[in-house]
């Protein structure tokens, strides 16, 4: 099998748990899978949030100063700069009231990719096209 | 696609399973999940069977609980792990953990 | 037979989801599956050896080392178990270390993936 | 100060997570404390169940067998027999349609006392009248 | 000046429960209050010698080492660590080890409790 | 009782809250708790906000999820650990962490 799609759905906030992050760190390992697979082998995983999800991704982070830690801010960032497809569920950003323009983006740091918000049914689709799915 | 989904929780906190869309949709019922299959509240089995017909529930997490199989609603199916992985195999495609 | 990649976040000791990783991983390997089982967050601290099993604690390092013995392949976070005190020639033998990469790799070849979340 | 009563209750439950099983054991601890305190002086832990923490108490359990580990059932029984207070919700029971004499006693290991089924107010007396609570 | 128990149970890692207690308990030690802090379940973890602290991680060492400095007195659960392959010599210089009535009297003696649950 | 309660999700599994009665009720947001004080949810507040008139909120645990103070709802006071510890010590006798 050429390439594997892998589905990674964070449905649960940022910080009080590490699985959430966690995700984010698998996703971008994607990059330098490759040196343990054969050639012409790929990963390519789709990193979706909703539900709960969504809450955590807001800009202006303030993890490293207040706590010490890589913020997700900046683990979103290089999700952006590895070319990684990042899709956020427009539907649960609208029932939180986040504006699609609070999400983190790299264009400062030269990345192509942005955040994609979607709507669920995009999210459903990632998910059915995938070959594997992963629920964080 | 054919998914099957575990579920390791009574009161979830994600309603994933609400959106998510299947054309064979399966739910195992495992841990604290189990409680959807025995337990009524207030007289009231659990939405999550309504769900879907493939229903499961695994035995060892019932009985651990001091919950009896006779006490499981007769739509699940009690399985043991090893029909889970033989569901994983042959039922289903993609398996998802909420 | 097929292949089946576990990946196990929980931690060991009481939790129970670690519990069902393992028995899953034990019956698949006795229908002969080959399965990998990588660790990350919280499950990382499974792999340090010399548990004491008490009796009101399950434990982590019987089950695995049944696993290894059988031919499942296990892999710990090596950033989550350092990042957690524990280095490499304090954790059981016969676990691999690496990065979350590998899980990629073995998703890549499994026709079965289970990653089981939570703390 | 010579008595000093805690409320200790328990909402989740058991089996899935520690916390709720460590509650137990806790309170139990209650009865070597006094190799660390002065004399006269005691800790007197109520241990309560309400909402999901009902669920794990049902007699029969078989977890040594299956898991290897001692069931709740087990250290039920040891709360009755170091003369603990246990309150469970009746409320609670109730709504989960679990029968009262489904609840774990220690009467063949020659035990005082019984799982008491109260109304939610007793427990809302015992977190009233302890020193602290403590919830799991 | 009072005195605090607080108990924590959640593990270190990543875990911010587990940060709140040690920022709790610095600012209550700050106040010229009396601390002492229970490990039981996830957060024993939290008391094994030499975790490497990395950006992408809360670390439980320092926080710890800083508090026990200012007369913090931190105290962890010995079966649940032991459970967790821990023993005492590999773990933090400075941390009590003992059962869990340690934890009960040091309610005892306290004019405030916090037990911080969850895994 | 006075009794401060810290809740530090933001669904929440438990309805202790609901049950438990105190003449004077605190609640102190912290963690993923502080998305009662910030974050409507289809336009409404929390719930939690109308339960009490003593309602605090972790400044730090606003700010490292990219929250403003000024995000927070004017019924709901900005406070820090120092503060929290002065509540816990001056203002109420019991705490719980739900």
């Amino acid at each position: 099998m050429g390439d594997v799609k892998v589905a990674m759905i964070v449905q649960k906030p940022q910080y009080k748990g590490e699985t959430s992050r966690l995700a984010i760190t698998h996703a971008i390992s994607y990059q330098t899978v490759e040196i343990l697979l054969e050639d012409g082998e790929t990963v390519t995983p789709k990193l979706c949030f909703i539900g709960e999800g969504v809450l955590g991704l807001q800009k202006g982070q303030n993890a490293m100063e207040l706590y010490g830690i890589t913020s997700t801010e900046s683990h979103m960032k290089n999700t952006l700069l590895v070319d990684l497809d990042v899709l956020v569920c427009k539907e649960d950003l609208d029932k939180y009231g986040i504006p699609e323009d609070a999400m983190p983006n790299a264009d400062e740091m030269g990345a192509d990719k942005t955040i994609q918000v979607v709507p669920f049914a995009e999210i459903q689709k990632a998910i059915e096209e995938a070959n594997h799915v992963m629920f964080f | 696609m054919k998914l099957g989904v575990f579920v390791s929780d009574f009161n979830l906190t994600v309603d994933t399973l609400d959106r998510l869309k299947a054309e064979k949709l399966g739910i195992i019922l495992v841990q604290n999940g189990v409680y959807h299959a025995t337990t009524k509240v207030s007289g009231k089995a659990s939405s999550l069977l309504d769900k879907t017909q493939n229903l499961y529930v695994l035995s060892d997490d019932v009985q651990i609980r001091g919950l009896k199989v006779e006490d499981v609603d007769k739509r699940v199916k009690v399985v043991n792990y090893s029909d889970i992985v033989d569901l994983m195999f042959n039922d289903y495609d993609k398996t998802a953990w909420l | 037979m097929g292949k089946l990649a576990i990946g196990c976040f929980p931690g060991l000791v009481g939790n129970m989801t670690f519990d069902f990783a393992m028995k899953l991983a034990d019956a698949a390997a006795d229908k002969g599956h080959s399965v990998s089982i990588w660790f990350s967050g919280n499950a990382t601290g499974s792999v340090k050896a010399h548990q004491k099993h008490l009796k009101d604690y399950s434990t982590g390092e019987k089950p695995l080392l049944a696993l290894i013995a059988k031919g499942v392949e296990i892999c710990t976070c090596e950033a989550c178990t350092v990042a957690r005190g524990v280095q490499k020639p304090e954790s059981i033998e016969g676990v691999q270390w690496n990065a979350m990469h590998w899980y990629l790799a073995r998703v890549h070849a499994a026709d079965r993936v289970l990653l089981i979340g939570g703390e």
